[in-house]
């Protein structure tokens, strides 16, 4: 991109050009850190037998945040998976619910503690209800992008995976499909280089997981995740070619993941320490946060009431999670099917 | 009321639900142009257009997993198995998935998914396309598995299926399609899932069975009444969940039970309704439970003798049901 | 005679086959360098390399599917699915292929798998993490599936299956991977798949069960002891095929009979159990067969109240069993 | 190709490049036209009522035979599909085993009579047994090559499938799983632009199967599926690859389904009698004849002679087949387990 007078700090103000402004980067930036402090507090309480379980976002939340700013929020569906919790939070989960989720209770709009942490839905906010067996969501996503092109909705459809899960066989066949019905669907994997513990190199074997986007006839790109203006434009592009009916998009968020899989895993038995504090230093909360003191929009007042702030609004929600109660247990009998009454 | 084939019992319940509901859309291999392997979608496509008759690629989990999304969008899509021998690739998603959505979310989402698959034997079909596999979902609640045995079951209770704001896996019984013929009512009508049905009164034998079985067993009841053998049929058209009533019901009717299936024997679905039978029966019985079904081998073979050899028949129903008289 | 527990039997077993054979190998999700999530592989990376103890893909129905064309070769696959919950989407490979590869190429083909999978609830891991998968394909001849209580049977019992000429799916419980400790022999020992064991002799009431509510049964036993009634505990060890001798003979030993399963109720193996009695011990009996399961619903939830609401338990055991006693 | 100032003809000898002596390249087109002349057997049987079923062939000999060329029938392991005649009988399958198998008698070595026509597999050929659920025999496939790796075997496996069968999950696993672990496997694809009624375009948004080798890190490569010696040239190129342990290979052969799906079908429900009847110019059997016509390799009398000795074999196999008794009908409770003696 050229530069123009105008600009004089040594770092490119790259966000006018995507037109936003600088409010709205700020907006990203605050949404990636509540996601990055919410994991934080939920490791914390984990590690003080608070909460039994917790799967992290760490990592990945400059690519998640950057994808739900480039669709439209009232409109299109969402098929987030189990470490989106910045995508989830750009699309209207509170705080609050997040933490309910984690505790499992009665009020959590996911599943009212039914289904594990991150495991989000909501029908309100047009998120489809995601399970565990990994990749299912795929084609779901694809039946919506058809769905709508029956109805003659003009929507987008959007699910994300992560690379491991995109040698499942539902990966291909929903990709397939949506290729043959040139559908508004966007895949996004978030490559964060692992799957549990086997490494990028034992999952596949191509360079890029988007190199499979030309078996099914669809556009693909690979983009920095730790970057989520990147991320933006690579969903943008793609939601616009959906719009234009050119059908779907295969993205791939090149990330890390910074944490274990999950609290359940000892990630020091499969890689090391200087790996994990190697990437680091690419950590897309960081380095968006420069780029945003670089231009000056995050000041160090700013910074500050920013992460207080967050601070409350977390402390806030995990007291109102743990005092929340619990699903009445004889529950566990309802909504196998439909209820007429 | 008009005589209608089993399979032409199929059709019309599409094309009538179709007319009804623009919200009910056809998927699967072949169901367009071709109308289906068995042309049980003839004429949806030229009728309805390519837009809610759709020929998938060929991929089962996809067919289903992209039905299920369709279905949390607010259509009603039914989704062709091929065969229901090939339906086992889209076993994830219909299990962990099209069953599991509205528990999961504690009612929020929904699937409601119908499922049609042709079923078993007696077609030359070999190994592959001879399966009875309802016994490997019948144990997964969140669906409903339907097995009808005449048109008119067929067509009231494929409209219920459709309508169903629950996943639906409906079997139609792929040699029933031109063999059995019925009669089926001018006007509109639904049948409710979830309900046997009673398919003849009697007083000496019951005999407990679904799909072409039902028809063995009026053919063998038939005979046995001229040897003064009164036989009573209930036929489950739905087997899971069971219809637990109308189960002990019927045994207790007679007291002896035999129950019929054209599956493999164990692990089926008639264990199911010997176990309900067993914990609720004890004391009405004169005359164990007996269980005809199947040799418990993977599924028959094509050659025409070994097929045959596998196969349940009228004659091997009347056998038991005589064997159980004379108990 | 060493005190080990569940887990440690599995990784003996895995372990001392690959050294008495060396076309033994273990291929699955994270079997590897992180010696599996649960570590049931652990130290096995180490001792074998990685040519036979392979991390594969994420993707199950290569593991299976690759599996059973290295079985073909004459290798003798051991795959693990991480979870059972997660090996629907191999259930077209484990049930149209390695159950039936001896039966269609007419015994010329055989498939000998191990297909291993951790199972069963009470580890807050939610609808996906916990469920009983057994009843899906324990109607599938060709197949035969294991499901050990102790740890003496699991180390005898996965030797015979990785030795076994058949594909045999291994249900090891995961709560009693740690829970449950018990003696196993210091010399070699295998013991035979396909045959149910007496866990305990009693003269009041039968239970038949399998798996980690085999210890419920034991603990409630004890309590009841006490009480002054006998309990009888029948393992079964195999459920499919079942031993139907043992089954018969333990229904007799009583005349009450409670089956107790940790999966939903409907179209479980203990539906099978049922109905063999039913079948055989009507005249045996002195009160119906009682089944206690988990509710017929999806599967357990994670909130802990609502777990513990679905799950079996020792003292839901002890009350049927004082039921039955009672009745 | 340059030509040689020895070549006279106007047609180039293509197959002594290749290695092949005349003698070799009559070999092929006799197998080829054994399967041909079989498989129309096969229908005048269906139609007179003597076999219930056929599984055609038609149109994919060339490429068949072409590939057993490359392969070493000594060693090689293959899973070929339901319409491999061509394949199978290059393979060592006997003519008169190809008639059992169609009328499903006790003898046939394929599955005594259990499974329906053209469900392959003969351990002493190391041909893998088939069954009818599509494309499950790929994950086999690897597990071959991954076994023979394991033991240090130096062997070739070999798999073919349909295009519309490359849309299942399978595929797509086996193919990621090959390509992860390097191994020596040769996936062929028989592109017949058919799945039954379902034609290419809405089976496939790419333009060829093999442009999906990228996404596995495997050497693709589409060849005229009507001519054995391009089929030849591919799979000796996979196989050298494999041999040199530079893994698995994605080929696709061009091809034209020409008889309907099977006898159960009616394919002029949904493609035209002139579709057909254009595509049988490039039909194999007749330009790779009129190939071997115009070196003078086939001349009138190897001709003549060459479909009297196939007929008379078919005419003998076929009797054979239809006197053999079928396999005992008790024999169905046999083989489900291993039985000890
Ligand atoms: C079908 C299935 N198999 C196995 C698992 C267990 N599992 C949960 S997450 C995971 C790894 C996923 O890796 P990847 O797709 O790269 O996503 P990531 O967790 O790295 O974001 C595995 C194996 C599962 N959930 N579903
Ligand atoms: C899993 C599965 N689904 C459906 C079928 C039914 N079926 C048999 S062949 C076929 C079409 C196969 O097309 P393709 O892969 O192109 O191979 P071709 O028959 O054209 O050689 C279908 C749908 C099947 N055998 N297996
Ligand atoms: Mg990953
Ligand atoms: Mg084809």
């Amino acid at each position: 991109m050229m530069k123009t007078g105008e600009e004089e700090n040594k770092v490119e103000n790259r966000h006018h050009a995507l037109g936003f402004s600088d409010q709205d980067v700020l907006n990203m930036y605050r949404i990636m850190l509540t996601a990055r402090r919410i994991d934080e507090r939920l490791w914390l309480l984990n590690r003080a037998g608070k909460i039994p379980f917790v799967v992290s976002c760490q990592g990945q939340e400059a690519a998640q945040v950057g994808a739900a700013f480039a669709l439209n929020r009232e409109k299109d569906y969402v098929a987030p998976y189990y470490r989106d919790y910045g995508f989830v939070l750009a699309w209207g989960m509170t705080v609050r619910e997040m933490m309910l989720n984690n505790f499992a209770k009665a009020e959590d709009p996911n599943s009212a503690g039914r289904q594990m942490p991150g495991h989000f839905g909501d029908r309100k906010l047009r998120m489809l209800t995601h399970s565990s067996p990994v990749t299912t969501q795929n084609p779901h996503a694809v039946g919506i992008a058809l769905a709508a092109k029956i109805k003659g909705d003009d929507i987008v459809s959007f699910v994300t995976f992560g690379e491991g899960s995109s040698n499942q066989g539902d990966f291909h066949e929903a990709c397939n499909f949506a290729g043959v019905h040139k559908l508004p669907v966007i895949f996004m994997c978030e490559n964060n280089h692992y799957a549990i513990s086997v490494g990028l190199k034992h999952q596949l074997a191509c360079a890029h997981v988007s190199d499979r986007a030309a078996g099914y006839g669809m556009f693909g790109r690979t983009f920095d995740g730790n970057d989520p203006l990147a991320a933006y434009a690579a969903v943008k592009e793609a939601a616009d070619r959906a719009h234009r009916g050119e059908g779907p998009s295969l993205l791939e968020a090149n990330c890390y993941r910074l944490q274990p899989h999950t609290s359940d895993d000892n990630d020091m038995t499969y890689r090391t320490k200087e790996e994990v504090d190697a990437h680091k230093k690419y950590d897309g909360v960081l380095t968006f946060a420069q780029y945003l003191r670089d231009l000056e929009i995050l000041t160090p007042d700013v910074e500050q009431q920013l992460e207080e702030q967050i601070r409350s609004e977390i402390d806030e929600a995990t007291d109102y999670a743990e005092q929340a109660p619990f699903a009445d247990p004889d529950s566990v009998l309802r909504y196998v099917y439909e209820e007429k009454d | 009321m008009a005589v209608i084939s089993y399979i032409e019992a199929v059709t019309q319940a599409l094309k009538e639900e179709m007319e009804r509901d623009e919200d009910v859309f056809v998927l699967g291999e072949d169901v367009g142009k071709r109308g289906g392997v068995f042309q049980a979608t003839k004429g949806l496509y030229e009728e309805f257009g390519e837009k809610r008759v759709i020929d998938t690629p060929l991929a089962e989990s996809a067919i289903v997993g992209v039905g299920i999304g369709a279905a949390m969008y607010g259509l009603r899509p039914v989704a062709e198995m091929q065969f229901s021998d090939f339906m086992l690739p889209a076993a994830n998603q219909i299990i962990s998935e099209a069953a599991k959505t509205r528990y999961r979310s504690n009612n929020d989402w929904s699937a409601p998914i119908t499922i049609r698959a042709p079923y078993g034997g007696g077609v030359h079909g070999g190994l592959y396309h001879s399966q009875s596999m309802e016994a490997i979902f019948a144990n997964v609640p969140g669906l409903k598995i339907v097995m009808p045995s005449t048109p008119y079951d067929v067509k009231g209770l494929l409209k219920s299926s459709i309508r169903s704001n629950d996943p639906v896996i409906f079997y139609e019984h792929k040699r029933a399609y031109r063999l059995i013929k019925g009669e089926v009512p001018d006007q509109e009508y639904t049948l409710p899932i979830g309900k046997a049905d009673i398919k003849r009164e009697g007083t000496d034998v019951t005999v407990i069975t679904y799909g072409l079985a039902v028809h063995f067993a009026l053919k063998a009841a038939e005979k046995l009444a001229a040897d003064g053998i009164s036989t009573h049929i209930l036929d489950l058209r739905t087997v899971y969940p069971l219809d637990k009533e109308a189960v002990i019901d019927a045994a207790r009717k007679t007291g002896k039970v035999l129950l019929v299936t054209e599956d493999t024997k164990e692990g089926s679905v008639i264990s199911e309704v010997a176990a309900t039978i067993a914990e609720n029966c004890l004391f009405d019985l004169d005359a164990p439970v007996r269980r005809l079904a199947a040799p418990d081998a993977p599924s028959m073979p094509y050659a025409a003798p070994l097929e045959k050899q596998f196969l349940i028949t009228p004659e091997k129903v009347e056998q038991a049901i005589r064997d159980l008289a004379e108990f």
